[in-house]
């Protein structure tokens, strides 16, 4: 069986730990005992064993409640945070590309591939954002950092993301504490696409805006996905968002993920007594 | 002005004016100084049996070495134990600490054969890249015209340098110390008669195409 | 009586495992062009900020032979470069100069000599503040982890805001600098004016911070490229038909001074003069000016 | 009627579908029991039969929304040769999904906010149509489900049952695939949209389309019907 | 260690000891004295064992004075909290004194203990004076 | 032209010296004695010593004169005056339990093994002038001095471990009221003095900052940290003041050797733990610890509530979170007044450069904001952008 689309992500036994780990852990954590943390070591096993493969053009949907290690999964993808065992290997989806394992890179590869590679947008604009800077100066970032030394042309360039991301070009130098949530969303997003990345993560990107301002993100997140074939890992807890973007989806709870599928398998047989449950409580 | 302090001690003297001198080579590697006269320290010439010992190599790195840092012997290609004579002869006049060669600030290398070992010393992390460790290499002869040519800060365009017993497969070992700088070893080279030259880890070491 | 009641210091004030401490990580910093490498930092009888750092340096590598001088402000007379070199003085005995060409080792706060310093001299800069990443990034713990990965794209939106909001790079001293295409360096507390003459420069550079507790070098021959754009290049302090009021030097740092000449009713008015009193003096006796002209 | 000689295009066989309700005290219900059977290229397969017998459920089964209990469905593939629809990675489904089996449901999931036109060229947009192209089919298949041209950049949420139905279906025959799933295609349509109905399955054999219905409407589909199944 | 010889000896007036120095030292025949090193006001850094975890920290540096000497040939060792070069010296002749045999050793002996009874009384006086400062909470 | 005003600074600064000398001394009143500042400046002295992180009574009243008084500048001299001294070597670790107290409480318990006893302290002490001091005689010195003989007389102990205690919080420890936590660093503690001081730092490189920090600053952190700004909920286990007997080892028999007592001040600090990270954990009290050279209470307390404070942050991950005095690194890189003085000192020192420097920028900015003023309705940021 031929499989032509290339992949850009294949994740094999992540695992986040914090603590040491006993003899005990294994018996008492986990989705059938309901907690993440060993009532005998404190230790909290945050994504146990996580695997999954990313292809070019393909969005993954990551869904579960807080707690469930999905924010963990995403923090481990993101680079910020190291993983306690595992593999992440990356690829660029072309051709006579070569793989390579983002786990074992060093501080400094790892930060400018994270520039170069990967866009994040985070729930909270704070963390992806710097409100002390300008609109501008924010999307300008990873540009910055990537050698871009001319600011006519930086601008040119942040005022062309703005206008793809639908944002008032000429709102360019304002202070982002005068900009709402789903405009800040915005600007979290033209800075992700800033450096033409590889991968696309989306941290429960609308939980927090009002409907219809979730609405048009989503609408703007799936018009990016469309028209630049853009590889994304979405986590969220909402259904909804991951039905509309996503079209394969993992179940996590507890740092393991219980289930993966189709999503309208997901969504119209799950399998998993929790996924069910999830299914039923959706609105 | 009235003056107030105590004139230095021979040994005293001899560290600075080495330090200097080793300031002097590692901010232009490829340029050669020589190393002052280190008779007063009587370094026995068999510390290490079947190697002579350079005491312009030793003398120049115990001149850096106190409690407060380590330093670890190496000849032959293997690394001297801790307590073989020869270090203890190092400790009584330094009070070197005792450490293993992983976590030496600095070594010393009796011969090119030993250059092997660089890759067992410390190169620092990314964070704290001058966690590292220093190498002082006696060698035969230092040139400052031969097959290789250095370049980078410290050098105005490339400087020439010949060493006269290294083979390919040593240099190589210098070579790759500092394949990921900031990481790597900083690397002194001393020969026979003293000549001393500095290669820290900011510079790039090539065969010279002339040769 | 004690060994010590009497005074006696050791030679550089510092004792030797002090000094050696010192000479270790210089070795550091000179093969990590521009990196801040951390060092123990003794207490001196000057206070912290008065230029423990730089004093520092030079009583570790200091030399019976040496011949010193120590400006502060480009002066040789400021109050505090002749505490300093009191101090120096009296615990070495080296001979000093006022004159840039005749020193080995040049102990300066605040500028670097107008004259070009030639391969076989030093200049250690006393420095106050180390890190230009302070301005983005407080937290030494974080800022040490940036410049491990040089993740500078923080203070490169700092620039692109300077120039955004003040319509240029509005940074005068302190002016951050890459060196040797790794490490950003604070060139603290020089006037843009001298950032250049690191670029390159025939003599070694050492910087040392006491109060901060670290030591950084720039050696000979290294790229020190200050962060600038394409479209907003960095700038001196340099104005058009600047001239020095003195000297009548047209190409050197300046600063002002308020004169009136005594018991006349001339209201005064500013002037200009070279902040390297020495090398005003040297031009000034090279035209033919004399003490008593004066 | 059936030629033996043919190659089938897809194969049922032995399959049961089953769900386990963890919320309800693990209860476990089963549509489909031990159901086989074999379809053509080219035919119109109609499986008809009361509603809650599992129509639905098969064809779901085929499409991979649901995963079958045991059994097979070998399906012949154009690009990825003879495979077992029940077993298959989840990215050569997608592919297929894309690529050959269209899937159409008796309701229009569309979001509100995305025009009719849209809507129907979406398909073409994604086989790599351009857009001039697209928009220009998307246009004339409109026209030909009797969706007036004012409605045409409004979102269809805000259309009649009988507009949505026919859009629905028209964005699943418009990509021409080479095995379509059409679930209860008629219901709730007027006598005139059945029309149109049967007009769409009809073109689309003639394209070498293979169609796989399911409906209690065995009315007005028996007839263009060429092996039915009753369950 | 409060009980030992040198916690007796570091611990007891200055000139007292000085002159059980220099009294025993006429106790033996032809005493030469030999400095090493010495008397030189020095430091020590003061590491304490707090009483938390245990951490073993740097409390900050004693100024001491340090003689260092042969007496006989014998090593003698003194130390002594602040600038005091004669005690220093003193305490150094003694530590050599105590590793050589000879009728000094009972007059040492017998001295010290005169030390210890005094520093004991010294040391009591000291308590009965804090511990008239005692709350009494019993009587509540 | 005499403009050049600012040369010729050497006569200057000499000058300026004894005009230091001439204003201590030209009220003809007698110079003060180095033993008077040491005998009845103890506080003062004890400030000097523990800032100074040098124990040397005589020299820290030394300090103190050449000071005239001021408390930092003291400590300073004593620090500058450590760098040129050999240090020998460290002393064997000197526990607390060993202390000699002269005074002895604890806030947690009303009755502790030994009792609590007052010793020297004026924390009941009316606070009010005692002009009596103002014309102190021999007499009244006599006077005291027999008090205290009568005093002594009347308690009388012969108690061979006469002010030798047991420490409170190892009762606690004993009825797991408290953890025992053991340290898992090295041996080897860390030197603040021979090695910079890196973050994360380990524990006992933190004791040793703090107990050489300034006391105003500790007293500031630790009461921002109870106040408010913090989760700290303190009581004091237990504050021990008196003579400290230390050791070193003999350099050829390796056999301890005492070499005398200094006076010092210790005290434990159990506070509550309200917010922990994982709250399935036990519950349990966080404590801390403060040493200080001489009789320094309410910095050694500080130091003890700061310890807490910082142990907890760390341990749960959430440094800085609970306010200010939670942030190890700020804490420690600002609380050392020789470090902090020396350095807003300098700011007296000539910047003539840098101002002129500075001075350019400003005009430049001036033109700027001037350029944009001709054109009020037009926002700084359209501005920006023509320029581009």
């Amino acid at each position: 069986m031929t499989d032509v689309a290339s992949w850009v992500l294949n994740v094999t036994g992540l695992t986040k730990r914090y603590g040491l780990g006993c003899p005990r852990c294994a018996e008492s954590t986990g989705p059938d005992h309901g907690s993440s943390q060993c009532p005998f070591c404190q230790t909290v096993h945050a994504c146990v064993n996580a695997g999954f493969t990313l292809y070019q053009g393909e969005v993954l949907g990551i869904v579960g409640e807080s707690g469930s290690g999905k924010s963990t999964l995403m923090q481990l993808i993101n680079l910020t945070i190291n993983p306690t065992a595992g593999e992440i290997w990356y690829r660029e989806p072309t051709q006579d590309s070569t793989a390579m394992n983002l786990v074992t890179m060093d501080g400094f590869t790892r930060r400018h591939f994270r520039n170069d590679r990967l866009g994040i947008v985070h729930q909270r604009p704070e963390l992806g954002l710097n409100m002390r800077f300008s609109v501008g100066g924010n999307v300008a970032e990873k540009l910055l950092l990537a050698n871009w030394r001319h600011i006519g042309r930086i601008r040119e360039r942040i005022t062309e993301l703005m206008i793809q991301t639908e944002l008032p070009p000429e709102r360019i130098d304002d202070d982002p504490n005068t900009f709402s949530g789903g405009m800040l969303q915005r600007v979290q997003i033209a800075k992700a696409l800033s450096s033409n990345p590889g991968l696309l993560l989306l941290d429960e990107v609308t939980s927090g805006l009002d409907l219809s301002v979730q609405a048009r993100v989503l609408d703007l997140i799936r018009r990016i996905q469309w028209e630049q074939k853009m590889t994304m890992l979405l986590v969220s807890h909402d259904l909804g968002v991951i039905k509309q973007l996503a079209r394969r989806t993992i179940v996590m709870k507890n740092g393991f993920i219980v289930e993966s599928g189709l999503t309208d398998q997901i969504l119209e047989d799950p399998q998993h007594p929790y996924t069910q449950l999830l299914v039923s409580s959706a609105l | 002005m009235n003056t107030a302090f105590r004139a230095p001690t021979a040994y005293e003297e001899f560290c600075t004016t080495a330090y200097r001198l080793l300031l002097e080579c590692l901010s232009r590697p490829g340029t050669i100084v020589q190393l002052p006269s280190v008779e007063f320290l009587a370094v026995p010439t068999d510390l290490i049996a079947g190697s002579t010992t350079n005491p312009f190599c030793l003398a120049a790195c115990m001149s850096l070495v106190d409690q407060e840092s380590s330093m670890v012997l190496a000849a032959a290609g293997g690394w001297v134990a801790e307590h073989h004579p020869a270090a203890a002869w190092v400790h009584l006049r330094t009070n070197a600490r005792r450490s293993a060669a992983s976590d030496s600030a600095f070594a010393c290398l009796w011969d090119v054969a030993s250059l092997a070992l660089l890759p067992s010393l410390s190169h620092g992390s990314l964070t704290f890249p001058e966690r590292s460790a220093t190498a002082f290499c006696a060698v035969d002869v230092l040139s400052e015209s031969g097959t290789w040519e250095l370049s980078g800060p410290g050098i105005q365009t490339t400087t020439a340098l010949g060493i006269s017993n290294v083979t390919s497969e040593q240099m190589g070992y210098i070579q790759a110390s500092r394949s990921s700088f900031p990481l790597g070893v900083d690397v002194f080279l001393v020969d026979a008669t003293g000549k001393c030259v500095g290669l820290p880890r900011s510079t790039r070491i090539v065969r010279s195409r002339t040769s | 009586m004690t060994e010590q009641h009497t005074n006696i210091y050791n030679f550089g004030f510092i004792d030797e495992d002090s000094k050696r401490e010192v000479r270790r990580q210089l070795l550091k910093a000179v093969a990590l062009p521009g990196h801040q490498v951390p060092f123990a930092s003794r207490d001196l009888p000057i206070g912290r900020g008065w230029g423990t750092g730089g004093l520092q340096i030079t009583m570790a590598i200091i030399a019976a032979s040496d011949t010193l001088k120590v400006i502060d402000q480009g002066d040789d007379e400021s109050v505090n470069a002749v505490n300093l070199r009191r101090l120096l003085t009296r615990t070495t005995g080296v001979s000093t100069t006022v004159d840039t060409q005749a020193a080995t080792i040049i102990q300066t706060r605040h500028r670097i000599p107008e004259e070009q310093m030639r391969e076989d001299q030093i200049l250690v800069l006393q420095v106050p503040m180390v890190d230009p990443l302070r301005w983005v990034e407080p937290n030494l713990e974080r800022a040490t982890v940036m410049h491990g990965e040089a993740d500078y794209g923080r203070m490169w939106v700092y620039m692109y805001e300077s120039v955004i909001k003040a319509g240029d790079i509005r940074i005068a001293t302190q002016y951050p600098v890459i060196v040797a295409g790794r490490y950003m360096m604070d060139t603290t507390p020089i006037p843009r004016w001298d950032v250049l003459r690191l670029h390159n420069a025939d003599h070694l550079s050492l910087f040392g911070a006491g109060r901060e507790k670290r030591v950084y070098a720039v050696p000979p021959y290294t790229t020190v490229e200050p962060l600038e754009f394409e479209d907003f290049r960095f700038k001196t302090e340099y104005a058009e038909g600047q001239r020095c009021h003195r000297c009548g030097a047209t190409n050197t740092f300046l600063t002002g001074h308020f004169v009136k000449s005594p018991g006349t009713d001339e209201p005064g008015h500013w002037v200009t003069s070279c902040s390297d009193a020495s090398y005003c003096d040297k031009q000034m006796v090279a035209q033919g000016w004399t003490e008593a002209q004066e | 009627m059936v030629t033996s000689m043919t190659t089938p295009i897809v194969e049922v066989r032995d399959l049961n579908k089953s769900f386990v309700l963890h919320l309800i005290d693990g209860r476990t219900i089963s549509p489909v029991q031990s159901m086989s059977f074999t379809v053509f290229p080219g035919q119109h397969f109609l499986i008809w039969g009361r509603s809650g017998v599992g129509k639905t459920s098969v064809l779901k089964c085929i499409y991979r929304t649901y995963i079958s209990t045991s059994g097979s469905i070998l399906y012949h593939s154009a690009h990825h040769g003879v495979i077992d629809m029940t077993t298959i990675p989840e990215r050569v489904v997608l592919q297929l999904r894309e690529q050959e089996i269209g899937y159409c449901s008796q309701f229009l999931k569309v979001l509100p906010r995305v025009s009719a036109l849209d809507i129907m060229t979406e398909p073409l947009r994604r086989m790599g149509m351009d857009k001039e192209q697209a928009r220009e089919q998307g246009s004339a298949w409109l026209t030909r489900l009797r969706i007036a041209p004012h409605l045409w950049q409004a979102s269809p949420v805000t259309f009649s049952g009988g507009e949505q139905q026919r859009i629905n279906l028209g964005r699943a025959f418009i990509g021409k695939p080479r095995l379509l799933l059409l679930d209860e295609p008629t219901a709730s349509l007027d006598s005139g949209s059945k029309q149109i109905v049967l007009d769409l399955i009809h073109d689309a054999k003639a394209h070498g389309t293979t169609v796989v219905t399911v409906s209690h409407d065995i009315d007005t589909l028996s007839t263009l019907a060429d092996q039915q199944l009753a369950l | 260690m409060r009980d030992s010889v040198t916690g007796i000896l570091s611990r007891s007036p200055s000139t007292t000891v000085c002159a059980l120095a220099a009294h025993a030292l006429t106790m033996i025949s032809d005493p030469s004295v030999v400095v090493l090193s010495g008397p030189k006001v020095a430091m020590v850094q003061l590491r304490i064992q707090e009483s938390v975890a245990d951490t073993v920290f740097n409390g900050g540096e004693v100024l001491v004075t340090e003689t260092r000497l042969e007496l006989n040939g014998v090593f003698g060792f003194g130390m002594v909290i602040g600038d005091q070069p004669e005690y220093a010296t003193a305490l150094a002749v003694l530590d050599a004194l105590g590793r050589i045999d000879g009728p000094h050793r009972a007059y040492m002996t017998d001295a010290v203990a005169d030390l210890a009874r005094a520093l004991t009384t010294k040391h009591q006086s000291e308590f009965a004076a804090s511990n008239s400062t005692k709350v009494a909470f019993d009587t509540f | 032209m005499g403009y050049i005003a600012a040369r010729g600074g050497t006569q200057a600064i000499l000058n300026a010296e004894l005009l230091v000398e001439y204003m201590r001394l030209h009220a003809a009143s007698d110079p003060i004695g180095i033993d008077q500042i040491r005998d009845q400046m103890r506080a003062a002295v004890g400030r000097a010593m523990n800032e100074g992180a040098l124990y040397a009574p005589n020299l820290a009243a030394l300090a103190l004169k050449q000071s005239e008084g001021d408390s930092i500048d003291a400590s300073f001299l004593l620090r500058a005056y450590r760098s040129t001294l050999q240090r020998v070597m460290p002393t064997i670790p000197a526990r607390g339990v060993d202390i000699r107290c002269q005074r002895r409480i604890s806030a947690s318990f009303k009755d502790i093994p030994g009792g609590q006893m007052l010793g020297p302290s004026t924390d009941y002490q009316i606070r009010m002038l005692n002009t009596l001091l103002m014309h102190e005689s021999t007499a009244d010195v006599q006077r005291i001095l027999k008090e205290y003989d009568a005093l002594i007389a009347q308690h009388a102990d012969t108690d061979e471990r006469a002010g030798y205690f047991p420490k409170v919080v190892d009762y606690m420890r004993a009825e797991q009221m408290v953890p025992f936590v053991r340290d898992d660093e090295g041996a080897e503690p860390f030197d603040i003095t021979r090695t910079a001081l890196t973050f994360p730092c380990s524990r006992s490189a933190r004791l040793q900052s703090l107990a050489q920090a300034d006391t105003g600053c500790l007293l500031t952190y630790a009461y921002s940290s109870v106040r408010g700004y913090g989760d700290a909920h303190p009581t004091l286990a237990e504050l021990r003041f008196g003579a400290l007997a230390i050791a070193v080892t003999h350099p050829l028999t390796g056999e301890p050797v005492c070499i005398g007592e200094i006076v010092v001040t210790e005290c434990e600090i159990v506070s509550k733990a309200h917010s922990v990270a994982h709250n399935q954990e036990r519950p349990y009290f966080q404590l801390g610890y403060g040493f200080t050279f001489g009789h320094s209470e309410v910095k050694a307390m500080s130091m003890g509530i700061l310890d807490s404070v910082l142990s907890q942050a760390k341990r749960n991950g959430l440094s800085g979170e609970s306010g200010p005095a939670a942030n190890e690194e700020f804490v420690l890189l600002h609380s050392d007044g020789i470090e902090a003085s020396g350095f807003t000192a300098h700011y007296k020192l000539p910047h003539y450069v840098t101002f002129e420097a500075d001075l350019k920028v400003l005009e430049r900015a001036v033109d700027h904001v001037e350029s944009d003023a001709l054109n009020p309705h037009a926002a700084h940021a359209t501005t920006a952008k023509e320029r581009l």
